[in-house]
């Protein structure tokens, strides 16, 4: 079959998917709107990762990321059963200043992007297979192994804030 | 390696252990840990004394580097044994332990909390073993500071064990505050030392001193020496810093004995004679050593003559037998000079601990004039008591005839008028301690108590001690001491020694005679010579002295012009300017930090863009 | 042959099966538990109630679908699509079969076989969670959202055992993918024992298998763990407010889990399509027997059957059944349906056990569940794998 | 006419341009939404648009390094969405708002 560029498309249509779901996260009101559109930033993201070479990577985006990071934003705005942002009474300085820095900031990323990486080198689907979980397993737990663990701290640490600080005071 | 470091580790662990969890140990827990830590530190001295001696060289322990600081300054944690610290080592520790023992039965029945901190009072004292072993083991000068200011900070801590009391306050701070000015002047030596050796070991100090051409020695080594003796003048209690040892008796009995007497006051005899070969070198600053220490001999002994007080006369017969020690070190004889710390801490801390004795069998009674006749009642005190005064009046082979017979032999070679003066002072001291024995123990008694005898604890310490200050003089620490301080001057004139040993007499005779054969001969002396004894009496008025004129000048001083003038004048006015430009210049800039974590964000982004700007226009991104 | 048109096909016949099947493990379900409770279960659409799934789709379709007032629509309407599309996703890296030659052509059973398999149904089974999440929060009702927050909370919950009890036997299958696994687990020890993870030297797997299972009964909301709807308190928990084919969707999609955990479960655990005792001891003529028995009864039955039609349609379908049995003796299909009737059973014995624990254990109470979940299973997990971990690491 | 057609591999600048892009959106919420969860959300955002950079240079360098930093990403970021919440779930308790701007005890 003449090549179709199944790699291009994949990556647009992926593309759009992230941007329009991220640009949708910053234009909602209702937080929940904004959490599912950050899910689907995240599973854009993963297929993404996925055409990359990062298979583990892929999956654990989706279990960790939009299965038990985002679950948790959902339940919280659930729990706590916030409403839509109430609309803004007057312009703030953030946003006054922010809007155009912003575009500023892209132009100037997108700049030295174009100026920093050449042109010629393409990213193919399977052009780089380092990411299965054997690779990144052995490096979790060789070269990264101190990290690894001190994260496992880290997150121990997490687990104990989290619970007293959503702890109610026993009276 | 011989493990030093356990010496003084095992009272730190005491510390420790009764420090962190004493207040929660049963007393006898306490006094387990307090007198095993340092029992263990004994054996441990014993223990390597044995396996390393003969010792003719210095032996020493690098631990691991303390500071270093560029390519001069690099002193190491390094611990050292010769056998002049061998001397010090086995006193500290044999002593410590005895007066540790004896002391878990002086301390066993203090009112108060926690049985008027029980656990705290032996924690200091094994504190301070832990510092004085540091101070004797220490391998160069600053670990020697060290030790140094440690046994000082014990020693305040200790004079103010009582500290509800206000005079065992003062007594701590003005111990602590006199020792100041012997430190600095400490400090300056060491200051002078590593400016002029470039190094702080004892060793590579000392190798280097002999090796001085003369100009450096008349200049420098002078100065370090005299300031060495400054340090040692403080710690020691010589003239003109002696005022803080007899308020320092405010401290529990043990105390006196242990760091007033027997260990932390002869630091000073230490350092001076650790430093002989600089002494050496500064003939001049030696006979400073010799004539402060001869001044002290004779003052505090006049002094001790006429004190009521029962520790007070010991303290100042402390005073003037450092005096003796200080003259022997001046006149070259450092080994005797150790010699006698050794006795005296013998004899001293024998007279202490019995002093503690009466008062512990009087409930406190201190004073003289309400002893009496205590002979019969408390019989082992007494005897134990009367061999400590043998040995301090210079009966024939007694420990302290010994070696107040090498040191007077010592000055008389140096010069016969030395010779004279510490004779005269001996017949003064065997007169003021027999004044005490005599006053407490014959007679009638004239007090209101019910005197007991100590308990076992006490008494058996009391024993040893004995022991040791009549036989303790055949240990012949001048001949064991060659090697490190070299011979002591030859020339043993039988004559010399029939003279002292008479002057000893003649003072116990005299006490005999005015205080058992004729008790109103002292009244009619002081009241013939009524302008001399009201001068003793009240010490000198040094410490009056002292206050007119430099205690009030000071003080006045430090109110009006650096109170009222320059910390609210101008420290308050510029802390006060800096505060009023600050909140000027933070009015401004709060308008930047309204709160607004996003207004936050937007700057950090603004500044992140003029970041990516600045490097796209100076061409970072190639 | 193509590649597409291959996957096309597979996927066809997988899906017509699969809904079929989803369609009919209710009518199974029901009739287990009616006769469970010693009554006959459905019974009047067909024989014995089996056209009863065909009247209940007809039923839901055809019914209207009632948007309720104030709910979040958007949501509302994607929360069961959302459901039933993850879970039918995930039989797509199930493998039912060895490689077979068909026409000619070589291809697995089974859709597709990614190296991460498992991963990605733990990924699908993550993300599983909005849907009853989103469910609930959209439907304006306070039994919705309870139901929906007790769903989340308890899914999230659970899934830590279960995949902890799913790494335990990892590693010593040394793979994700799914199919490596069930090759992993082919053979037999002593000539006898067949090497499943539960079995396997030198650790066996049964307790992961019992945590897996204990956490996949609250992963798919079932009966001693069906909090979510829990119908005494929160009338149908978060579906309570949907109706037609939103219920439809919830329902099929709760089903569609059931059947992918305990797929998941025969092939980590119970060596996929392996048999229970090797060929040489003729465990091809275990499906004859069965079917065989299972037309004995029917034939039995028929003579007294409680309607009329009974003796006509019972014998006639032993008659199907012994025809099956036949097909199983013909050795030229022998390697097609010997493995697909092994996977089968497996997962059939445990989707039974999953009906028949509906009908025997009474529900949990909403604290008791989350205490079970971190304070004894999470442990039990924990310890579990470590000490699989130890055993493999020493051994 | 341009050459709109496509070309067979995606250059590696289209994967950082969009991470460009899902950064300067992340940020974009963070200084437009007044609601702590959204703010929130868009931190996560970033880091996300990080994340893909890293995958993206990790198959640049054929290396796997990009992948486990990612990895470590998701740690830190789960950490963070634990106490986060925690201190959001908080925030409403005591103060029954989840704007941003009117948390401002702190302010003088």
């Amino acid at each position: 079959m003449p090549s179709i560029p199944l790699d291009a498309i994949l990556f647009l249509v992926l593309a759009a998917i992230a941007v329009g779901s991220a640009i949708n996260l910053v234009v909602q009101t209702h937080p929940i709107n904004s959490a599912l559109s950050l899910v689907g930033v995240m599973i854009s993201l993963a297929v993404l990762y996925l055409l990359l070479g990062g298979e583990f990577i892929a999956a654990v985006q989706v279990i960790v990321y939009a299965g038990a990071i985002m679950v948790l934003f959902v339940f919280v705005i659930m729990l706590l059963n916030a409403g839509a942002e109430r609309p803004r009474t007057r312009l703030s300085f953030s946003v006054a200043a922010g809007v155009p820095v912003l575009l500023a900031f892209l132009s100037a990323a997108a700049y030295f992007i174009l100026k920093k990486v050449p042109p010629a080198e393409g990213v193919t689907f399977g052009g780089f297979t380092g990411g299965s979980p054997r690779a990144v397993g052995e490096a979790l737990f060789t070269r990264y192994l101190l990290p690894f663990e001190v994260t496992s701290i880290l997150i121990l640490i997490a687990i104990i804030g989290a619970i007293v600080l959503a702890m109610k005071e026993i009276d | 390696m011989h493990q030093l470091w356990l010496i003084p580790a095992f009272p730190l662990l005491g510390f420790l252990i009764n420090g962190i969890f004493g207040k929660k140990f049963s007393k006898r827990a306490v006094s387990l840990f307090a007198v095993g830590s340092v029992l263990l530190s004994f054996l441990w001295v014993v223990k390597t004394l044995m396996a390393i001696s003969p010792l003719e060289t210095l032996y020493t322990e690098h631990y691991f580097t303390w500071i270093a600081s560029g390519a001069a300054l690099n002193i190491g944690f390094d611990l050292s044994v010769d056998r002049l610290t061998s001397v010090m080592l086995l006193v500290v520790t044999g002593i410590g332990s005895l007066i540790h023992i004896y002391a878990t039965g002086y301390m066993a029945h203090e009112p108060g909390p926690n049985h008027g901190g029980y656990y705290r009072f032996f924690s200091y004292l094994n504190l301070f073993m832990f510092f004085m072993l540091i101070l004797v083991l220490a391998a160069n000068y600053l670990l020697l500071f060290v030790g140094w200011e440690g046994v000082g900070l014990c020693s305040y801590l200790l004079i103010g064990f009582y500290f509800v009391k206000k005079s065992a306050t003062n007594a701590g701070i003005k111990a602590f505050v006199v020792n100041r000015i012997g430190d600095f002047g400490f400090s300056l030596a060491i200051f002078l030392i590593f400016i002029q050796f470039g190094s702080l070991d004892f060793q590579k100090v000392f190798a280097q001193a002999g090796g001085l051409a003369d100009e450096v020695q008349a200049g420098v080594i002078t100065a370090t020496c005299l300031l060495l003796m400054v340090g040692a003048a403080g710690k020691s209690a010589q003239v003109p810093l002696y005022v803080w040892l007899p308020d320092a008796m405010e401290g529990p009995t043990p105390v006196s004995a242990l760091i007033h007497a027997a260990t932390m006051v002869t630091a000073g005899v230490y350092m001076v004679a650790r430093s002989a070969p600089l002494f050496n070198h500064a003939p001049i600053a030696m006979e400073v050593v010799a004539v402060i220490g001869l001044l002290t001999a004779v003052m505090a002994a006049t002094i001790g003559m006429t004190q009521n007080d029962i520790k007070k006369v010991y303290a100042y017969s402390t005073v003037s037998q450092l005096g003796y020690m200080f003259l022997a070190c001046g006149v070259g004889a450092y080994s005797a000079g150790i010699y006698h710390v050794m006795t005296h801490a013998f004899f001293k801390a024998l007279l202490f601990l019995g002093a503690g004795s009466v008062i512990h069998a009087l409930q406190g009674e201190q004073d003289l004039r309400n002893m009496g006749g205590l002979r019969s009642k408390i019989p082992v005190t007494f005897l134990t008591l009367l061999c400590a005064s043998l040995a301090i009046a210079g009966f024939p082979y007694t420990s302290g005839f010994m070696s107040k017979d090498e040191i007077l032999v010592a000055a008389h070679h140096h010069s016969p008028a030395m010779f004279w003066i510490g004779v005269i002072t001996a017949s003064m001291t065997a007169f003021y301690v027999w004044r005490a024995l005599f006053l407490c123990f014959f007679g009638r008694y004239r007090g209101s108590a019910h005197p007991h005898e100590s308990p076992l604890v006490i008494t058996l310490p009391l024993g040893v001690l004995a022991l040791l200050s009549i036989l303790g003089g055949f240990f012949r620490v001048p001949v064991w001491l060659e090697p490190v301080l070299g011979k002591a001057p030859e020339g043993h004139d039988p004559a010399l020694v029939i003279i002292s040993v008479a002057a000893g007499l003649i003072g116990i005779f005299l006490a005999w005679l005015f205080y058992v054969a004729k008790p109103g001969l002292p009244d009619t002396f002081a009241r013939a010579l009524k302008g001399l004894y009201t001068l003793v009496y009240n010490k000198y008025f040094v410490d009056e002295a002292y206050d007119a004129v430099i205690i009030r000048p000071v003080v006045d001083g430090s109110r009006t012009v650096l109170w009222k003038g320059f910390d609210v004048g101008v420290v308050d006015g510029i802390v006060n300017g800096v505060g009023s430009v600050s909140r000027g210049v933070g009015g401004i800039l709060r308008t930047l930090q309204g709160g607004s974590i996003r207004n936050y964000a937007a700057l950090t982004l603004l500044g992140a863009v003029l970041v990516l700007a600045a490097v796209a226009f100076t061409g970072g991104a190639q | 042959m193509n590649f597409f048109l291959l996957s096309l096909i597979k996927t066809a016949i997988v899906t017509f099966a699969l809904l079929t099947l989803l369609a009919y493990l209710q009518l199974v379900e029901r009739k287990v538990l009616a006769h469970i409770q010693l009554r006959p279960g459905p019974y009047r659409v067909g024989p014995h109630g089996f056209f009863q799934p065909l009247a209940d789709v007809i039923k839901l379709v055809t019914k209207e679908g009632v948007i309720p007032p104030g709910a979040n629509k958007f949501f509302y309407l994607l929360a069961p699509v959302l459901g039933v599309a993850l879970a039918l996703t995930a039989i797509v890296v199930i493998p039912f079969g060895p490689e077979v030659e068909i026409f000619g052509v070589k291809t697995a059973m089974g859709l597709t076989d990614l190296n991460i398999g498992i991963l990605f149904i733990l990924a699908l089974s993550s993300i599983g969670v909005y849907a009853i999440a989103l469910g609930g929060w959209a439907s304006p009702s306070k039994y919705s959202l309870l139901g929906g927050l007790r769903g989340s909370a308890q899914m999230i919950s659970y899934e830590l055992p279960m995949a902890l009890a799913i790494v335990a036997p990892l590693l010593m299958l040394n793979t994700l993918s799914l199919r490596e696994m069930v090759d992993g687990q082919a053979g037999f020890y002593f000539g006898f024992i067949p090497k499943w993870s539960i079995f396997a030297a030198p650790a066996p797997q049964i307790f992961s298998f019992i945590i897996f299972l204990i956490a996949v009964f609250a992963e798919t909301n079932r009966v001693p763990f069906d909090l979510p709807e829990a119908e005494a308190e929160l009338v149908a928990g978060f579906h309570t407010e949907y109706s037609s084919m939103g219920f439809a969707s919830f329902f099929m999609a709760e089903y569609c889990n059931i059947v992918t955990v305990c797929c998941v479960a025969t092939v980590l655990f119970l060596g996929g399509w392996h048999p229970l005792w090797p060929a040489e001891y003729g465990s091809n003529y275990v499906a004859p027997l069965v079917f065989l028995i299972a037309a004995g009864i029917l034939f039995y039955h028929g003579r007294q059957g409680l309607r009329r039609w009974d003796k006509v349609s019972f014998p006639a379908t032993g008659v199907v059944f012994v025809l099956l049995a036949a097909l199983f003796l013909v050795p030229v299909l022998q390697p097609y349906i010997v493995p697909l009737f092994w996977f089968a059973a497996k997962a059939g014995t445990i989707i039974f056990v999953f009906i028949w624990i509906r009908g025997t254990l009474p529900r949990f109470r909403y604290d008791q569940l989350m205490r079970f979940a971190w304070t004894f299973l999470f442990p039990l997990a924990v310890l579990n794998l470590l000490i699989t971990a130890l055993v493999v690491a020493l051994v | 006419m341009p050459d709109f057609s496509l070309p067979a591999a995606v250059p590696i600048s289209w994967y950082l341009i969009l991470s460009a892009v899902l950064f300067t959106l992340g940020i974009a919420g963070f200084l437009l939404r007044r609601s702590i969860i959204t703010v929130f959300m868009s931190i996560e955002l970033m880091l996300n648009a990080v994340n893909l950079t890293f995958v993206t240079f990790s198959y640049k360098l054929k290396a796997v390094d990009g992948h486990i930093f990612t990895f470590f990403v998701m740690v830190v970021a789960a950490a963070e969405a634990a106490v986060g919440l925690a201190i959001i779930l908080t925030v409403f308790r005591n103060r029954s708002t989840l704007e941003i701007d009117e948390v401002n005890s702190l302010k003088l």
